[in-house]
């Protein structure tokens, strides 16, 4: 037996302060290229559904956060980095930092700690940062992640929900496994919504949408990305067996969609199913479609009931018919190829066990 | 006569307060003692039996309190503030009880340490999470309504001790014991149970300790893994699922378990820090009272007329605190008749 | 099996499931040998191995494997002893533990694993 | 020619034993070897067939070796065994010389007084009378004796008496009847009759003063003849079979007959001798010092004979040899329970594979001895060094062949009955001890000793350092002092009762001192507890074998304890209130220029 009561004592000490309005947004190095409807969709339902100023950046670079956790570069030319990218801030007249990536949330965070606890270094990548682009440049007011935003608008979001994360046909609430990234609150728990043992950024939207989290033992364990375990090619079997022990593990729940805030998770949890069930033929769920995974501003957009195609969930390898089918979401199959209105993309190969 | 009695006050009513007052009052003393809770005896009333001899707490408690008819004891009193004058000590509560005392001793114990903080083992989150003081008191009260069949127990050593990540770096020096305790009267009282402790070393240093280790191995088929937890899961049938490396094959490990107890350690006790500042006696980086000086003279402080005893100066067992108190006893008794043990502090 | 189809396979899991493992030839061991339970994996007996100079042969993992059900680890390293008996001359707990190499061999000997 | 129904049961039953024995017998023999079975036909024909004569009066009517344990209970034995044979011998004569004919009925002497009242024409009725009735008294006094016993065994020399099987006890109940029902018939018909001696009369006349005999003599004579019957029924499925298998494993062993590798032909001979008279458990020490029952070669023969499982007594042995040693049968216990090992042990799957790969033999430049100390040597590096050092001092041209580290002999795997087993061990030892090219082999372990002269086919003189050392000093390479410190010596189970080398450690000693006197040496030295062969034992029970045969050495407060074993050296220190050392250690110390 969970006791709430539990989980609440925790949640209390791990409150974060969450700016409602004004905020700068950092895209994510992969997250455009894996997932390209879900910033879009989180710079329209800030400005258009909830009226929040956001500015899209477009001069920022990538934080070097991959090659970070590679070991490829140092620290320094890390931070001088992330410097450049908070003297951008400033310029813009902007004091919330909203990263899009949680690698980057991340380091941000580990930045901001590291200058708080050593500020000699701070006072040293500011002279570097000044000799290499002549920019100066102050700390953010506020560093969220845009999964604490959406997190403190969920009620707002809620109010304009045309969909509910709950089965039409039974009225049960689904069954949602939340799956943080390890970057957004296990080095430093209490920079994230309800700390790192029972984050309560993405369980806070799926309760709140009307949803009911899974909690099944491996809700810790590491997506399998890890980084060096994927980059190395001879590292991918320990990266699928770590996403294989998730799911061995999530099973028995029955669960019917995973959200995650993190840009490789998704990827990891969506595609390696594909890759399990080439390699051994298992499939997590009965009707073999697998578990659909979904961003959290994808989430928020099927909620809203946006155009599932037009959120980019065409993109996904399991598919997510069966879950828009379960919530009674009215959408219409043939424009799942479609650009625009006009040209049919090529179908792609179907793979060979996974139903699509 | 009883005007001529020099004074001293006690503060704190487990078996270290208890013990020092029974000498105390023998050696021909007046004591008051106060105490914070309903009742005295302190955290040991809580018990239900004492390693390694597996005696009752309450023969412990009877062995404490034999004299408590002797002395004054003000329960749910705390002390509040605190003067030195010419006399030795003026000192009030809460309940405006003014004492004046010619010395004053500390033992206000020690405090579990709280389990909650230790987020990851799920304490107050799975109800079948429970702390060794928990346990004692199912022992002693009886255990809430639970299938008898197979159960699997994991007792999981140094919570909240040896831990940087709590914050005490120290060792609680009496759990260990506590959990081959534990463990062998949980094999008693569920015969079909099994028994696993998980332990990053296992400290048996006291008399009959290792024997009491050796017969949990051989008689109680008590599974010992050397490994430290790292966190607990609820499995789908609500049973919980650890996750430990088995240190000595270098693997990691599963396992699932029907009862957690986590080995809670000692900290100081909650007003330590406040009788700290009171009597100007120094704590040391753990919270601990600081004695006078380490290892010779561990209950005079450097606050003349100030002592202390028992767990407030560091983890203890039982043995341990009985013979502290009345070592503070004695120090005590040459403070007032003046003939003080020469201490560095001392010599005037 | 899983298929080697990408330029690699799943990775075998490391982590070992206790609730899984195979105890019964500990548990009718450690009937016959009770002492096996006392051990507290020191590795003097490993130490002190005749055998352990030229080969993989460790008492204490012997006993732990056995408990941990990785029966295969343990048939090969028992394969492995001479039956000198120096390890149960040091072994503080006053483990038989040429009895329980013994006992294993006869069962490994005897029964199919 | 007399008869009397009452006769019939003495009869019957005599007639079923012989079948019976014979039957056994025959098919005992049939088991034997072929070339045992001509050692047996050509014995038959030699001096050999006399002296086992001699051997059986000595032992099976004398009991010589029982004596030797204890005088009262060789008396018991000796007045059983050879005066009961006195009296058939006896009663034969008398019964043939006055029948004056020599082949009457089998049960004529022993109901002769029933049937004969009148001795007018028999001269040495008067002797006859006295010495028959002299001999029951001896027997009645013997069985008074074995009653006594049963009470008071520790009277006997016996710490504990043999736990007898059912059948045993009924055997035995009919045996002890026997001679009190001879003595009341005999008496009933002289009292009737006055045919009887100083015994059998002088009774008679008491019990027909006060009851009519007339009613109770026949019936006595039945009983008598009953318990006659029914002993020699139960003979053959008790102990009691001992009495008349003795007597054929005397002639089978005067005719050089020895076990083989099966538990057949010689061997069972070998079990059936025995009597359980329990003086093995009194020897044994894991019931003496450990109170361990049950294993003693008794009770493993017990098992054997009534095919009961015999797994404990077989491999919960020190293997000592003591109660080989004390047997008054001569029974090789030890070789009994080793065929039982090798054939109970299954093959061992073993892998030391690695020893052909991992261990490097390395040729040198040939010396004249090679050193293997052994692995329990590796933990009493006191010894080895002493040896070294003596070497050097001494000038030997020698190698160490396990200095860094041994391969063990096989004798512990093959103790256990896996002989087989342990060749790849043998065969990597040959290998590194050959390549010394040396023509001495020196060892510091009796165990490893032992292993290469049994098993081991080595091109060399194989001996332990006691022997070697006692060498040097003879050809005067190495001169010792006399030492002023006491000592005890203990002769290792292996090196002494296992290898029969109890000469050269004493002789050796002799230049340094003389070793205080015990009881406990040689043959009858006790096991220090550490011994490789017992599995089964647990560590308390060795240690109160230890401590005890420790006590029992240490009995006159000597400095030192000298042992010539690793291993007895390394199990006695665990006790050890004094220095335990190994005679070279000794000689290290007490070394001259």
């Amino acid at each position: 037996m969970i006791e709430l009561k539990g989980k609440e004592r925790i949640w209390e000490k791990y409150q974060k302060e969450i700016p409602l309005d004004r905020y700068y947004y950092a895209r994510s190095c992969i997250r455009q290229n894996f997932w390209p409807g879900s910033e879009t969709t989180f710079i329209k339902i800030l400005e258009e559904e909830l009226g929040k100023t956001i500015l899209d950046e477009e001069h920022h670079t990538t934080c070097s956060g991959i090659a970070y956790h590679c070991d490829v570069i140092p620290q320094e030319t890390t931070m001088t980095i992330v410097a450049r990218q908070f003297s951008l801030m400033c310029e813009s007249g902007y004091e919330h930092f909203v990263p899009s990536c949680i690698t980057s949330f991340g380091i941000y965070t580990e930045i901001l700690e590291t200058w708080n606890e050593h500020p000699e270094v701070e006072e040293k990548i500011k002279r570097m940062l000044m000799e290499a682009t002549g920019r100066e440049f102050r700390k953010p007011k506020f560093l969220v992640h845009p999964s604490d935003v959406i997190y403190a608008l969920r009620f707002d979001i809620l109010k304009k929900a045309k969909y509910r994360l709950v089965n039409a046909k039974t009225g049960e609430p689904l069954k949602c496994v939340e799956h943080v990234g390890c970057h957004y609150a296990k080095m430093f728990p209490d920079k994230g919504v309800g700390g790192a043992e029972f984050p309560r950024v993405l369980m806070g939207m799926i309760e709140a949408w009307g949803g009911e989290v899974v909690d099944y033992p491996e809700r810790r364990t590491c997506c399998g990305f890890g980084f060096r375990q994927y980059m190395v090619q001879a590292n991918r079997g320990y990266s699928i067996a770590c996403t294989k022990r998730k799911f061995d593990s999530m099973e028995p729940y029955k669960p019917d969609l995973i959200v995650t805030n993190c840009p490789g998770c998704p990827f990891f949890l969506d595609r390696w199913q594909y890759v399990i069930a080439e390699m051994e033929g298992k499939v997590y769920t009965e009707d073999g479609y697998g578990i659909p995974v979904l961003t959290y501003e994808e989430l928020a957009g099927i909620v809203l009931g946006y155009n599932p195609w037009e959120l980019g969930l065409q993109m996904h390898q399991v598919s997510v018919e069966p879950l828009l089918k379960k919530i009674g979401f009215e959408y219409d199959p043939l424009d799942k190829f479609k650009v625009g209105n006009q040209t049919i993309l090529t179908l792609p190969e179907a793979p060979g066990v996974l139903k699509v | 006569m009883e005007e001529t009695k020099k004074h001293v006050l006690i503060v704190g009513a487990g078996i270290a307060g208890l013990e020092a007052a029974t000498h105390l009052e023998e050696l021909g003393y007046k004591v008051s003692i106060i105490e914070k809770q309903q009742v005295t005896g302190g955290h040991v009333k809580n018990w239900f039996k004492t390693f390694p001899y597996f005696d009752a707490s309450e023969a412990i408690i009877n062995f404490a309190e034999r004299s408590l008819s002797k002395f004054d004891v003000y329960n749910e009193t705390q002390l509040t503030y605190a003067e030195r004058n010419d006399n030795g000590f003026k000192v009030n509560t809460d309940k405006n009880k003014q004492f004046q005392a010619d010395a004053i001793l500390l033992t206000p114990g020690f405090k579990v340490f709280d389990a909650h903080k230790k987020e990851e083992y799920g304490y107050g989150i799975f109800q079948h999470v429970i702390t060794n003081a928990d346990l004692e008191k199912y022992f002693r009260n009886g255990w809430p309504e639970r299938d008898n069949k197979n159960l699997r127990f994991g007792f999981i050593h140094c919570v909240g001790s040896r831990d940087a990540k709590s914050g005490n770096l120290y060792c609680s020096k009496v759990c260990c014991a506590t959990a081959v305790k534990q463990a062998i009267e949980v094999r008693q009282h569920f015969p079909d149970s099994e028994v696993y402790c998980f332990y990053m070393d296992l400290r048996m240093f006291g008399k009959n300790y290792e024997e009491m280790f050796q017969a949990a191995q051989e008689k109680h088929g008590i599974n010992f893994v050397r490994a430290r937890l790292s966190e607990v899961n609820q499995n789908f049938d609500n049973t919980l699922l650890i996750k430990v490396e088995d240190t000595l094959t270098s693997r990691p490990m599963k396992l699932t378990l029907d009862y957690i107890v986590l080995m809670s350690g000692m900290e100081p006790a909650e007003n330590a820090a406040q009788l700290s500042q009171i009597f100007g006696v120094p704590t040391d980086e753990s919270g601990f009272f600081a004695p006078e000086k380490y290892l010779v003279s561990e209950n005079n402080t450097v606050s003349e007329g100030v002592f202390v005893a028992g767990t407030a100066t560091g983890p203890k067992t039982i043995t341990e605190t009985i013979n502290d108190a009345r070592s503070a006893a004695l120090a005590i008794h040459h403070y007032l008749s003046h003939s003080r043990i020469p201490t560095e502090h001392g010599k005037e | 099996m899983a298929k080697n189809k990408f330029g690699f396979s799943i990775h075998h899991d490391r982590q070992h499931n206790l609730d899984t493992a195979d105890r019964n030839l500990y548990n009718r061991i450690a009937l016959v040998e009770p002492s096996i339970q006392r051990c507290i994996f020191c590795g003097g007996c490993a130490s002190t191995c005749t055998a352990s100079k030229f080969t993989d042969l460790s008492f204490r993992l012997v006993s732990l494997n056995l408990r941990r059900g990785y029966i295969d680890e343990v048939k090969e390293m028992v394969a492995r002893c001479m039956l000198c008996g120096k390890c149960t001359m040091v072994c503080p707990r006053d483990v038989n533990i040429r009895h329980l190499m013994v006992l294993l061999k006869k069962e490994f000997s005897e029964n199919e694993f | 020619m007399n008869f009397d129904p009452f006769v019939l049961p003495f009869l019957i039953g005599m007639i079923y034993l012989l079948i019976i024995l014979s039957w056994r017998y025959f098919k005992w023999l049939d088991e034997l070897k072929v070339s045992d079975r001509a050692k047996f036909i050509r014995g038959i024909f030699s001096l050999n067939f006399f002296k086992a004569i001699r051997d059986v009066f000595a032992e099976s009517l004398f009991h010589r070796k029982v004596f030797k344990v204890n005088f009262f209970l060789g008396l018991m034995h000796m007045s059983l065994a050879f005066f009961w044979f006195l009296l058939i011998v006896v009663g034969s004569f008398e019964s043939k010389l006055f029948s004056k004919y020599p082949f009457n009925a089998p049960y004529d002497p022993v109901f002769f007084r029933f049937f004969e009242h009148d001795f007018q024409n028999f001269g040495a009725h008067g002797w006859f009378t006295f010495f028959m009735d002299f001999f029951l008294l001896v027997l009645l006094i013997a069985v008074g004796l074995a009653v006594f016993k049963k009470v008071h065994s520790s009277f006997f020399g016996l710490k504990k008496a043999t736990r007898h099987r059912f059948v045993d006890r009924l055997a035995r109940i009919f045996l002890w009847l026997i001679f009190p029902l001879r003595w009341l018939a005999e008496s009933a018909t002289a009292g009737i009759h006055h045919n009887g001696g100083f015994l059998t009369q002088s009774t008679g006349n008491v019990m027909a003063s006060f009851m009519n005999l007339w009613y109770f003599e026949y019936p006595l004579w039945w009983l008598y003849s009953s318990a006659l019957g029914a002993f020699f029924v139960i003979l053959p499925f008790s102990r009691y079979m001992h009495i008349p298998t003795e007597i054929i494993l005397i002639f089978l062993r005067r005719f050089g007959i020895k076990n083989d590798k099966e538990i057949k032909g010689f061997a069972n001979f070998e079990i059936q001798s025995c009597s359980s008279c329990g003086i093995c458990i009194s020897t044994c020490q894991m019931a003496d010092a450990a109170g361990m029952h049950g294993q003693q070669a008794v009770y493993y023969l017990q098992k054997l004979r009534f095919k009961r499982n015999f797994e404990d007594p077989v491999f919960n042995c020190l293997m000592c040899g003591r109660c080989n040693f004390y047997c008054p049968v001569g029974i090789d216990i030890a070789h009994l329970r080793d065929l039982n090992r090798q054939k109970m042990m299954p093959t061992l799957k073993n892998d030391h594979s690695y020893l052909d790969k991992e261990v490097v033999v390395q040729v040198e430049n040939p010396v004249r001895v090679v050193y293997f100390a052994g692995c329990m040597s590796h933990l009493r590096p006191g010894t080895t060094n002493a040896i070294i050092n003596i070497f050097e001092k001494a000038g030997v041209d020698y190698v160490f062949a396990d200095k860094d580290g041994s391969v063990c002999c096989g004798r512990p795997m093959s103790i256990l009955g896996a002989t087989e087993e342990a060749q790849g061990m043998i065969k990597k030892n040959t290998e590194i001890i050959t390549s010394s090219g040396a023509k001495v082999l020196v060892t510091s372990c009796p165990i490893c000793l032992k292993m290469f002269r049994e098993n081991y086919d080595l091109p060399m003189h194989v001996i332990h350092h006691t022997e070697f050392l006692k060498m040097l000093v003879v050809t005067k390479r190495l001169k010792l002092k006399k030492t002023t410190e006491s000592f005890v010596y203990h002769d290792p189970c292996e090196l002494g009762r296992g290898l029969g080398e109890y000469k050269d450690a004493r002789e050796l000693l002799q230049y340094m001192g003389n070793p205080d006197r015990t009881s406990f040496k040689k043959k009858r030295s006790l096991c220090c507890g550490g011994s490789l062969a017992n599995l089964r034992i647990r560590a308390d029970q060795r240690q109160k074998i230890t401590a005890d045969a420790f006590e029992k050495l240490t009995r006159r407060n000597p400095d030192y304890l000298i042992t010539a074993c690793p291993r007895c050296e390394q199990t006695f220190s665990t006790v050890a209130d004094r220095t335990v050392m190994d005679v070279a250690e000794l000689v290290e110390m007490n070394m001259i220029d």
